[in-house]
């Protein structure tokens, strides 16, 4: 979707935070503490970037809904990413092939990357945690 | 008759405990007669008097006490595994173990699938 | 002597759903239930679906919906009761989770 | 190693209780909750039979030393279960060669067994807990 | 200057802890000025008080006071995990909490984070 | 820019090794440590192995020797006191766990 060359001129400073999501939304707290993570990166205006891998491809999905489930439905709140300025969100392309997923999600400016750009990304950021 | 003993492993702030309440309901509401429910691992956590879990999340806790007092049904947690996270302490009758549970061993699991036709871990 | 398999976990992250799939006996049934609902576009499903008319494929309708999972027609959709009522015509239960 | 018949006429009768091991020893407490289990099952002089599969495995393997990592290594209490009247203890062979690991176990009369017929021993079980 | 600083997300009773504790000593051996180690997810059951952990196992709990009282390590729980396992509860300053433990808020990590060289999670 | 990458779970189990080395950079350091070093013997091994020079790749020798796993000649011994050095002999460190 995106090039590696259009990411790098976008930022070209180093990132403070990436955060690796590995995990599905629901059946785990995974999600959610990342996601607590992130918003609070972001309110202390820090450069934080979110990082969509394996299982955590499905926090990105559309059409889904939690509430289906009784709980409530965090996902909901990747719609204010906008609003804190988290603007880097980068999802492993080999990760939505493998489960057979469209690049459907439920929030835009989603960067569908490759294994070698993922990691490139992941790269320009000072420091990882992976939930 | 049909009797069934439930194990529960996981923590009332994991999404996986909605799904076991739902089903220990069920079968209560089918008239299953619920022999008694089993915190072992994590599943302890449930008995913590002070956990406190933001109002507008699935209140896991509160829905096993509804259950225990509706339907009489019986809510034993591991002594061993709650005291390696805090809560049975010294003890047995103290303000950190919620009223709901009953303080147990090993032992009420054996007697619960003994007696149980059917056991289900969630 | 029947089971019913009760899978929680998606076999993407995790590889207890290949796990019960080598013990399985013609005669038990499976649901599909929280993550393991993932798993009807894992490739060990296919060998699965193969075993319909033996083996009975279940999932839970609002587990797979609330992840946007569509459901394919060898799989039947059920609720949690269902699952109640496949605990009494099954002679035990494993959870791998 | 040892033929599905012998399993049967060892013990005809339905054992009450089979616990699956998943987990490797160490990294997490599952195999001492299972072990527990086992053990006060028996000490109620109920029929148990202890399943290793997968990661489960690596219980068994001989010439191991949890000391060396600073834990109080639970393994070695598995040398209680004659005592304690475990005989049915049960390894899944698939398991064992995917992760290249010989038939040397560090308690003795442990059956290996094929997919098919570890599946048929846990049929003879009434209850089966994983852990 | 080289400075650390590391998050704990695995609970007391889990032998990965044990990982993070050699680690954690073995920087502050080397002269590595670690600012801080933040307690997160099942990390906070750290600070529980009332945890018993038998004797013969490794006593987790003692080995953080230990560096924090020998080093002046700071230890961060997050009152937000800390809350949801029925730790930190009303009161920022109660006998459920182990001193050795400072209640702090996810804020505390963003400090951390920005003025650490290295951030390394466990 | 290196990164250290810290391996703490079974590739038998988790699929987490596999994104580890999905994004493995040349210059980047593994250390397989705790459950970890059981990869050892995992097919995805072998792709590593043929890295090495490329990508430097280490095991702590308490954890593998606990589990009784054989160590190979391509892959470093070293202790928990040589990964503080490697914090700091790279630009970061991800943990895969």
């Amino acid at each position: 979707m995106t090039s590696i060359e259009q990411n790098s001129s976008a930022s070209p400073q180093e990132s403070v935070l990436a955060i690796i999501n590995s995990k599905a939304p629901f059946s785990s707290s995974h999600g959610k503490d990342a996601l607590d993570v992130a918003l609070i990166f972001a309110a202390f205006e820090q450069k934080v970037s979110l990082f969509f891998q394996g299982d955590g491809v499905y926090q990105l999905m559309d059409k889904q809904d939690g509430s289906l489930l009784g709980i409530k439905d965090y996902l909901k709140t990747f719609s204010a990413f906008e609003f804190y300025d988290i603007e880097d969100i980068y999802v492993c392309q080999p990760s939505l092939a493998s489960r057979q997923l469209d690049e459907d999600f439920h929030i835009d400016d989603v960067q569908v990357l490759s294994s070698i750009e993922f990691g490139l990304a992941l790269n320009r950021h000072q420091h990882v945690l992976r939930f | 008759m049909k009797t069934l003993a439930v194990v529960i492993t996981t923590p009332p702030y994991s999404h996986l405990t909605i799904t076991a309440l739902t089903y220990v309901e069920a079968a209560l509401v089918a008239g299953i007669n619920v022999i008694g429910v089993f915190f072992y691992q994590d599943g302890v956590m449930h008995a913590n008097e002070n956990i406190s879990i933001a109002s507008d999340e699935y209140q896991a806790i509160e829905h096993w006490q509804r259950l225990q007092k509706q339907y009489q049904l019986p809510l034993h947690i591991c002594i061993t595994a709650a005291e390696k996270r805090g809560i049975a302490c010294d003890a047995i009758d103290n303000d950190k173990i919620n009223k709901a549970f009953t303080v147990s061993g090993l032992g009420e699991l054996v007697e619960l699938t003994t007696k149980a036709s059917r056991l289900v871990q969630f | 002597m029947s089971t019913l398999h009760l899978i929680r976990q998606s076999a993407f992250a995790s590889n207890d759903f290949a796990q019960c799939l080598s013990v399985l006996d013609h005669r038990d049934s499976v649901v599909l239930m929280d993550d393991g609902c993932y798993n009807l576009k894992h490739s060990l499903m296919d060998s699965l679906i193969k075993r319909v008319g033996s083996v009975n494929i279940n999932i839970i309708a609002s587990h797979a919906q609330a992840r946007a999972i569509e459901i394919i027609t060898a799989v039947n959709t059920i609720e949690i009761s269902d699952v109640v009522e496949l605990t009494f015509t099954h002679n035990k239960v494993i959870t791998w989770q």
